[in-house]
């Protein structure tokens, strides 16, 4: 087994120095998610703005894919409309449940794509979309709350 | 039933039950007419279960390393292919230890309803609501619905049989009602054969807002099933009577009922978040699969749903059809014997169970027993349902796909001299 | 701890079990160090399961043919080894399908104790009751407590942890009162490696008249054990984990408390009398065993239970004790690496988590399972431990009878690898 | 197989003429006893007088090993004190559950050594101690009663 395959530097860069990390105000709607197999945690919150992603600020406890992932998530995301947002998010989800059958999209993914080697461990599927199931969790309570802006 | 597929070659499909091939009691070639109970297992379902055993086997959604990928791997590949087998997503099987657990964890969600949440109400029963089963179940399909309303105050009713041996549907109207909660019957009987129509009680049971729950044991095994397409609620099946291992059985639940219930046996693998003060569950399947599973039983499990598929559900249903229509008459027509359930072929699984006018059925299994032959002797598990036929015991021959016409003469004749042993022929 | 039985001769030992010779991950030889979770099958277990399915396989206790005549002496004789392995008379064990099962059925005949008439009524527990369990408990030992407490309005307490990974008993007296209705523990923790004094705790249930149910999940498998010796009502230990098959667990119950218990399950081959109207219930183990069994799992814990006594639960023992006194002082040894439990080896079984500095278990797991090292990572269904502990989760080590030495070294540089590639050593 | 090592003739006569069967007055306890895995049952008399059983009375339903051997036990005790009837029914266990390894003594069982060949078949066990059970069931009832007289 070639460890780097999975352990890409782009994913140890984004573990060492996440993007974006740290709770932040103001926010629309936050998502506590967990990893029940290993504790895994991450709080994650959401600013909408105008149909666009605002802001995304975390804190959480976790691996290196996870951390690195939810870094990643935000350089994706924020910025863009919720819309590109999740079609990012289902390339991803794609690409992470692809047992690498699936052949990432660097346009689509950037930095994402480094995370290829670690769909074929299945263990470590839920480590990667940890975030980002708090991204979506967190993206329609603030769509149920009504986009307070 | 498809009369049309092409017939089984039982000869050559025999070959791969080794166990079929001993004999028993001083020589005598083993005839086995006991699936009904359970099933003997193929060649190809052992070296399965082997094989995992001897490669992957590891704790299943606990390890990261590459056996426990392989063994979590095989265990959600098994629960993918079965519920393929009986049209179901994989979200909606629960693996539980057998059958009878699969009863007793919708009814002990019911009975747990009461004290989890407001997202459980719809599945509380209390005093005042009613729970339907019917006289011919299984004491699996019968004594958890009475343990419900006895933890519950709930009130339980249940629909006849006809002189015939079919379910007397003639009140369902009555029986089946706004205060009906829950509607839980047999597929097929495992004592008459009959198969029961699943349409109109589906039909009624909506009308008035009850939950239904097939048991489907004497079903899946012998011929194409679909849970979706019947349109239960929830569903039961034993793999141990359709060539698979013992140790596991199968729970179907509709999606959103599952995802609103709350979790019967707790422990490891089915939380999400525990804390000394307060335990929140994982989504189903999981949530109702409490400890380690019983993982190279479900592989076993899968690599049967693949054979009766490389055979043909259809073909299955065939074959013993055949058998019917030979035990039937056969049976019936030697003097003194009397058939228990429908005394035609229609609607009708290949489990013929009778009674022989001058012996018990323990002697006459004992003969049958010496001359190879195993049947089943006693209430088979369906007390209320002998009552019923007024009888208190019977003896009962239920085939399988490896059974043959020879078999069938084998038991007509065995009974012939268990009546001359007798005294009574 | 024994340490003059005769040392045991790994080499020819690990021949019997075919899975420990495959490679991983590109060739890499398997170095399965999660014995914990689940053990590995030798190929007796495997051939005596095969034989049984081969030329005996029959339902149990229903059928009056040869086949169902040899099933059923198989199966009971199974249980009457398995008995004497751990000092219980057959009729004190009940077959369940895992260990897990065999809490919740304690903990639902007591929830069910209410509605079960006169003779339950030692079982009945409500507002005001108190339950006792431990903070070092998996999970299987702690939410079906807290579940009852739901159900019921009794009251859940526990047992602390010392600094260095005990037991504290400094409040038993305080915390086993005389509200105390059960006392539930774990004998030996599956993560700190803590074999816990039952003496005191026994005692001291006995003189507030609480029952005591011990999770022996993690001391069955690896020394000897007699839970008549140990004084405990009830005990729950896990065959998987033993070298048998998955799929089965055995609860024990002294016999008078079993011959009270209300049933759990309910179906078939657990009654005595069944109408449409009420079922009166068979006498222990039977009650407690619903629905066709775990029979071929059965005949291999028998099997698994003749290989552990031929080798010899103290050699095996003093085997595990070895690997201890080398993985311990091993790991600790590494600068950064922080054992979780006790960082002596009395009292302590060969079971060692720890965490790294800077390196998150699922990483170091992930390094070491690249290196043919299969180890758990994650809270092992025990989170309230880990948080007592101040870590999210641990790393873990588990051992048994077919490890060796190289095994713990070729551990420890794992660590330090994992070490390495993350940049912290 | 011998299926006449089973069905002895005495075994045949016995159920075909059984000894002692009908429920009669007067009688101190009455015991109920079924076996769950057929349904066969028996419902069972006895009347003790001075120590010793006066009367045995019976009906029920089952196979022709319970029904004879409720008959045989009607000889083997009736006229014999409690303690000489506890002594032949632990004799008349002892071979049932002795797997076909027990050579019973005539002088004891008399007929009942006609079950020897039952022995060897465990799943029949039950069917021959049925009446026995009841008995032993009545017996204590009986003494619990006071022994009436
Ligand atoms: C201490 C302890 N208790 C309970 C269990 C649960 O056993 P099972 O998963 O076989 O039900 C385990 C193992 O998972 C354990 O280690
Ligand atoms: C109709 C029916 N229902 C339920 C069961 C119970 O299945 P199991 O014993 O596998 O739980 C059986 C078989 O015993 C059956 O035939």
């Amino acid at each position: 087994m070639n460890l780097e395959s999975m352990y890409q530097e782009i994913i140890l860069d984004h573990y060492k120095n996440p993007h974006g990390r740290g709770l932040r105000e103001p926010f629309d709607a936050e998502s506590f998610q967990v990893n029940p197999t290993c504790g895994d945690e991450v709080t994650l919150r959401v600013k909408l703005n105008d149909g666009k992603v605002a802001d995304i600020s975390y804190e959480g406890q976790g691996c290196s894919i996870s951390q690195a992932s939810t870094s990643v998530l935000t350089d994706l995301v924020v910025g863009h409309t919720v819309e590109e947002a999740f079609t990012t998010m289902d390339a991803f989800v794609e690409l992470m449940q692809g047992r690498g059958q699936v052949e990432p999209d660097e346009d689509v993914l950037e930095d994402g794509v480094a995370f290829a080697g670690v769909a074929k461990y299945p263990a470590r599927v839920k480590c990667a979309l940890l975030g980002w199931m708090a991204f979506k969790d967190a993206v329609s309570s603030a769509g149920a709350n009504g986009e307070a802006s | 039933m498809t009369t049309t597929a092409a017939p089984l070659d039982v000869a050559a499909l025999r070959a791969d039950f080794p166990i079929l091939s001993r004999t028993v009691r001083d020589g005598k070639p083993l005839v086995y007419l006991d699936s009904g109970a359970t099933s003997q297992r193929p060649t190809q379902v052992l070296d399965a279960e082997r094989r995992f055993l001897e490669t992957s086997n590891a704790p299943v959604h606990r390890g990261a390393y590459q056996l426990a990928e392989e063994a979590t791997d095989a265990y959600e590949y098994a629960r993918a292919r079965t519920g393929e087998f009986v049209g179901a997503s994989p979200q909606e099987l629960v693996f539980t230890k057998n059958a009878t657990e699969g009863v007793n964890l919708v009814a002990y969600a019911m009975s747990n309803a009461a004290t989890a949440g407001p997202e459980a109400e719809r599945f509380v029963v209390g005093p005042g609501d009613e729970i339907v089963v019917t006289e011919m179940e299984h004491h699996a399909n019968l004594v958890p619905w009475q343990q419900v309303c006895q933890r519950t105050g709930a009130t339980l009713r249940w629909l006849g049989l006809t002189e015939d041996g079919r379910l007397d549907l003639s009140d369902l109207d009555e029986v089946v009602n706004e205060r009906t909660k829950v509607v839980a019957f047999v597929h097929q009987s495992n004592v008459l054969g009959t198969v029961n129509p699943v349409e109109p009680i589906v039909r009624r049971a909506r009308q008035v807002g009850a939950l239904t729950v097939l048991d489907a044991c004497q079903s899946v095994p012998h011929g194409p099933v679909d849970f979706r397409e019947l349109g239960v609620d929830f569903a039961v099946f034993a793999p141990h009577k359709m060539l698979a291992p013992s140790g596991i059985g199968v729970l179907y639940g509709r999606r959103e009922l599952l995802e609103a219930m709350p979790p019967f046996l707790t422990g490891g693998s089915m939380i999400e978040l525990v804390t000394m003060e307060r335990t929140t569950f994982a989504p189903p399947p999981q949530r109702f699969e409490a400890g380690s599973p019983m993982t190279s039983q479900a592989v076993g499990l899968g690599a049967a749903v693949d054979y009766l598929t490389s055979v043909g559900m259809d073909r299955v249903a065939a074959h013993e059809h055949l058998l019917l229509e030979a035990a039937l008459p056969g049976l019936a027509g030697i003097p003194g014997v009397r058939i228990l359930g429908p005394a035609d072929t229609t609607d009708r699984g290949a489990t013929v169970a009778f009674a022989i006018d001058g012996v018990h059925p323990h002697d006459a299994g004992q003969v049958l027993d010496s001359l190879g032959i195993a049947v089943r002797v006693g209430h088979h598990c369906a007390w209320p349902l002998h009552r019923a036929c007024h009888v208190p015991a019977s003896i009962r021959a239920s085939f399988y796909l490896y059974n043959d016409l020879s078999e069938v003469d084998a038991l007509v004749d065995g009974v012939r001299e268990a009546q001359r042993f007798f005294g009574v022929a």
